[in-house]
């Protein structure tokens, strides 16, 4: 139904290709040093997502772990276990940090970002539960120094430092850092609901100085952040609000307290009051 | 509770740090795109009919313009730390991939070659290779590439109504063994994988004009195989 | 800041856990169970995305090998090139089957459907160009039969079928199918520009009528298909607009072959307009 | 030519099977909604002051319905191949956990313990391991026991109002050690995760409840222990 | 060429009809707005612990405004041809569940039962029936009883702070009547089966509140135990 | 409580009689659909190289076809009364846009004219006048016909592929004279004004057609030019 | 309380003395656009094959039709005050961008040459200099000006279909001159920068108009290739 | 040529201008989010327990960096002429309406009064009237007025935290006295209008406060009852 028009041309790309010998074509060489740079990268950020979805997966149940301590007697075994689980995570990260080994960082961080974050929220909240406290980012940054992986066998390691120093870092970046802190904000929340929950009063009052205390940083920073914080600062503030909200609650009944149970109450309260709570 | 604060003081100043290098690299990158389009207002001529005989002192007036970039490139690179390259990319990334077209357009006009990554970096004073310096990514060199290979089938077609019927089928050749170059590559859905689908239409348009001008004996099989 | 009031209530979690002994509670041993149960669906689930992943990228890069067929003198390499590739994603989908098996399929299905979806594409788009015909679903399935991995060993294997029956099979859905030929037609419309390019005059016109079938094909189906097809539909039309308007240049710049070429082009039209044409 | 047309004939034959079935479920479905809502109006009396003694009579009304439902249910089951459930499990993946909820619910006002997953099976007559037919999702399951907590707090809060001080600490036991079993559980970002939220403030609401009776000296600390 | 124009000037006469109509109808029903958010305020002072022995007087108050409000509808009556109302209706659907939330507001503070779809109608001066003529459709209604429901549970808490320990039971038995009511329905409509699930927040809300009376000895059964 | 309840059943039968309606109207909508389909089947076969010469025997195979869309239509009717018609005009009134489109198109095919609003009307089988019974909206004609546009535009392109060098100018003319109708509308509505936008890029498309032929001396003026 | 409400009332004033206004705007708003359509109607018969001669004439009527253009615009004026011109912008920027669009086609039919936006402006009967009061915003008559660029892309085209082949070559360096213009403006403002994307598609679709002609023999050096 | 060029360089100085001037705009703007952010940070501290004494002494605080803000304010001023305000309204309206709202809080926490617009346009040291000068919008002012309300909701909740069961019946007052103003005006503004609909549930959560206090016993009527 067509006509065959296209003798008159000059010939088809087949034959002009086998005429120009485009194998030994110098841009036919360069794009295959382009193949293989661009192959090499891409490569490489599948791996990088493939690890970080394994970050997350592993942080994600370290959190939940992390939540049995407002209901489980003994809270140094759960963790402990935490401890094991986030140790198994870090060496996840080491996998990212020998794979970014020499590289711009900056290259392949969306491909493990959602990871790195849900890193910073576990620990964060592992770390406040320890310490009631806010993790710094020093701190988050000094575990991820990992030894050198034990693949490198003594043939090529000539090349690197000479001994003793393959030491690898992984360096969260700021916006990481608080993206996860505004995560943990969540975990917060749950965490002060359960305690209420569980007739713990102390813990509500703790967490929400705590997170006021968060909520009154990411203010201070506003949209100065990168643009996913802002996004979340909604959640946060409505967080913020559940945990006022228990405060309040708690106060309120607190108030109804026969007379007769007084005493009691302000006896235990002197007990109480004084240890590690220079946190809150 | 001072912790806290003391936390978010420090992370703030990280992100005005940030901000500010930002503004500082924004700066830069408008001066290099005015320049760029100032480069881009002297090539233009080659397509008026009368632009052709011009060429040679329109290369030359380009890269003289070429210092200015080089210039403000230098002047960059102090705006950051060099191993943040790809922090900041997205910034520069644009005009680094016009600067690279505009580059080849010159090479292309002055030897009717592909100029090369080393080439460019060369003629804007970066680095080919991360490692030593602020470089080229491979990726914006290919881009710079593609807006010029379409650059090319205009130039094709002009060069017909300017009465040059040669050209278009050295131009033919040249960008038919650039996409073989380009067919060895595995690109991603991005903006790169899209430029180079333009390729084709490019592709097509010059095969179009040497059949135009094959169909009416006018175009001569051009000394194609020794010139590249 | 804050009266600990909460003497009142009965006790805390903690203790009240402990005299329950939780840990013999029928309640606790239930949810054991239900933590197996989910964490080893959602381990599964995510193996499945993973290769589903590869099976994308692995599905991609066959893609633009195939793309190739336009420029090479060989197409014999290139094919037999992609059938190398093509066995690889294969394999993957094989694991996939495996991770399947005694499974519903349905139950993972969008962990897996975009690798599923991009081999269709991949593959259909070399029996394209092999066969210029539509590769149907039956095709797509006969290929994806395996033998079972060797890792069954002796031991496990006695509660399986008897002997030789390892047969693994997976089955394409016909969304998924239909999806994947709707992709390929974006790499058809790009094959047809590319061979305009290199002056092929046939293959422009044979896409068209193809691209034109599929076309019609997803009118036919309409909204009754899966709502992911309706998407796709406009892109489909877009690239079947720029197919038709390719072969119109061809057509109109063909009528102006000067007299005196005629004859050549009507001799080598001649020559060619028969053999497997059927397809067209 | 014809076998392009014959396979999206042959794709379409597929998918209007595939809309007939939907169909055909959605019928049922509906039909188990609207007796899952009567069998909820029979025991939403339990709220009521008066209702407390009609448990044990409103139990038996709601066991009656069940059979209506398993008709249903058993109508259902021929609606599409079995072994294609997760296919169109979001059709009835909702009325089941409305359902769950309600059988757990008349389980739990009759013996105050939990439904397990065999129970609610045998109740709604469908099975519980996949392989052995229609069954009842792990995940269904588990949301139809938080919408049973979620009811469970507001039932505390209406026997205090009709005067049982003693039913919410029995609750209150109860919903703890499910709480304790909800968190050996490892949730995805899913309506169950955030449903699970929600029992953390059901919890809650019930603690406060037994704080309310405790410092007013109503609560006895329920014979817990034992009745379990 | 001609009748082509001639056709489209005819269409176009169709056109700014239909657009004339709805620029009329949109001013009559910023009227309608405008008089609806008076007759709340004057129902807002029931809130207040003063305005509760007003309530008389402010009901009174609230239907003299209906009068306006029966003026402005029969305005609107005459904007468009009756049997298009369903072609208009988006314009003043908002509207007329805000007035009927307003009509069921005042029936239930003087009478404590819940307004008919009749009784709504004839304080708009609207019809019931659509083949009657502009009337009210029973999902508007439906809607607006809704809002009054949520509104109820305001009442409730600020009945407490306004020392009336009475009224909160009798809102609760009003709302769980309405919500049995509800239950028989099958909503599909999305946003009134949204506005409905609701109405759940506000039976606990309202049940809360009635524990706490209960649990400090402030409630007294109502009397109206007796005439269900 | 008996009447509420009462209420609320009879207010269900209200909800169960629309929502059967809309059931009933989906089905037939969706049985138009499948013709609608099927018709396009028929007529995109213009498209291909060989359809031109079948164009009377396509138009009359569609025509056909409509027989079949008349007895839905008409079934259509039956489901609903016909005051309501934009209670439920969303149901169908895509289908009917695209079976203006399909009709308009046949006739195009035959006579080369613009098919008027009554000829749609009749070949539907409905009314053009509202208050006559179930008809055709101005807008959804309007949008039927701006389909067809963009059909055509496609149809110009293939005549050429096909060797018909003619009609791509007589389509020219025919959708100059339909752009102009247009630009005497005053439109508002969203969605029809964005079809409308589409009609510039259409009328384009066409020139640049004509243009192909006429520098290549292959367009005659058609015989229609006079009469302008 | 009293003097919340007062200030509220009075707040009331400044609300709805802004929406009338902006309701007066947008009638005037609306028939400017009607005219603005009409004049489009009259200059697009230039595209006609019969339409070149008339080009006087059909320019002449569309300058009668800028009288009315003139009167609205003065109507315009008295709604608001001169100085909040820039609060109400956007209900006439699109307008007025169509008008000067419309003005600088007209002027270019008659003579060639850009129009400069004091000439748009003494034809709508505005001002340039903002301080003088209702004016052309700088960034509209840019808008307008690129409007027209496609306009001519389009004449270019209809130019060589009715027989015109010297036209294409002025438009072609008339345009090449307007974007070597646009490329001394280094342009923020987004929908700006996106219609002057689309002047490079214009400029490439003239050029290859002109290419079609010289390889044909049919394009003669315009003899304006000496003024420039 | 020469014309083009001259016209469109003398027209880029225009848009440099106007980029400059929007860069200073962006510049002092983003200075007063940064003041605005430490004043908040200041009053936030009210919501601490402790934070309640203190509130003398933070809005001095505050108050003393409202200095500051003048001082921007007073530069944002130099930075374009003042009858172009609308020009670059929306660079400063964020920012504004938040200092609106952070001297509304400040003025509430001394006096627990309504800031009028007139005492903050005294604050930031800008007009009332639009006539005199750099001004505050009215939306402006009541979005400010509206946030404020919201962080009401919240104070009255942590000062219950802290131990003052009065504040909240104040606020309880105050924020009704504000439901009834905004009830007066019509509101048409989209994002104004949405943030009123949040009003209602401040209005709700402060009522809720207050009922827990009376229910408890906690609450005293406070002194200002009378005067309403
Ligand atoms: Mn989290
Ligand atoms: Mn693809």
């Amino acid at each position: 139904m067509s006509k065959r028009e296209g003798e008159g041309c000059p010939k088809r790309r087949a034959e002009a290709v086998q005429d120009g010998d485009m194998t030994s074509s110098p841009v036919i060489a360069a794009f295959k040093v382009f193949q293989q740079e661009l192959d090499t990268k891409h490569d490489k950020y599948e791996r990088l997502v493939k690890i970080s979805r394994d970050v997350t997966i592993e942080s994600k149940r370290t959190i939940f772990l992390l939540h049995r301590v407002t209901s489980v007697p003994d809270v140094e075994d759960v963790l402990k276990e935490s401890d094991v689980k986030l140790d198994g995570v870090r060496q996840k990260i080491g996998q990212i940090a020998e794979e970014l080994r020499g590289e711009d960082i900056n290259q392949f961080h969306r491909a493990f970002t959602p990871g790195v974050q849900e890193y910073v929220e576990a620990v964060s909240f592992q770390h406040y539960i320890r310490h009631r406290t806010l993790i710094s980012l020093e701190e988050i940054n000094a575990r991820l120094v990992f030894m050198k992986a034990e693949k490198v066998d003594p043939k090529g390691s000539a090349d690197s430092l000479p001994m003793g120093a393959q030491v690898l870092t992984f360096q969260v970046m700021p916006s990481d850092y608080l993206l996860g802190v505004a995560d943990l904000t969540g975990e917060l929340m749950r965490m002060c609901i359960s305690s209420v929950g569980n007739g713990d009063i102390d813990t509500p009052f703790q967490l929400s100085q705590f997170l006021r205390q968060i909520h009154d940083g990411f203010s201070y920073i506003g949209n100065t952040g990168p643009y996913e914080v802002s996004k979340k600062l909604h959640t946060l503030r409505q967080s913020l609000g559940k945990v006022e909200d228990a405060c309040y609650t708690l106060r309120v009944r607190g108030s109804e307290i026969p007379k007769h149970m007084l005493a009691d109450v302000f006896s235990s309260r002197a007990a109480l009051i004084d240890p590690d709570e220079g946190v809150a | 509770m001072m912790s806290v604060t003391e936390m978010f003081s420090y992370i703030q100043g990280f992100l005005s740090a940030d901000q500010d290098i930002r503004e500082d690299i924004r700066k830069v990158v408008q001066a290099l795109e005015q320049i760029a389009r100032e480069i881009l207002t002297v090539l233009q001529s080659v397509h008026q009919p009368s632009g052709f005989k011009e060429i040679p002192s329109k290369c030359a007036k380009a890269r003289e313009l070429f210092c200015t970039v080089r210039t403000h490139i230098a002047d960059l690179k102090t705006k950051f730390p060099v191993e943040q390259y790809y922090r900041f990319h997205e910034h520069w990334r644009f005009v680094l991939q016009r600067l690279t077209f505009l580059a080849a357009f010159v090479v292309y006009l002055e030897t009717e070659t592909l100029v090369t990554r080393e080439e460019v970096a060369q003629i804007l004073s970066i680095e080919v290779v991360r490692e030593k310096g602020f470089h080229l990514d491979v990726e914006d060199y290919l881009a710079g590439v593609l807006i010029m290979a379409s650059e090319l089938s205009r130039l094709a077609v002009n060069s017909v109504t300017a009465g040059d019927y040669n050209r278009p089928l050295r131009i033919s050749n040249f960008i038919n063994e650039l996409d073989s170059g380009f067919r060895l590559l595995n690109l991603k859905n991005d903006p790169l994988r899209k430029r180079y689908d333009g390729l084709k239409y490019d592709v097509k348009k010059i095969e179009e004009v040497v059949y135009d001008l094959s169909i009416r004996g006018l175009a001569k099989e051009p000394e194609s195989g020794g010139d590249k």
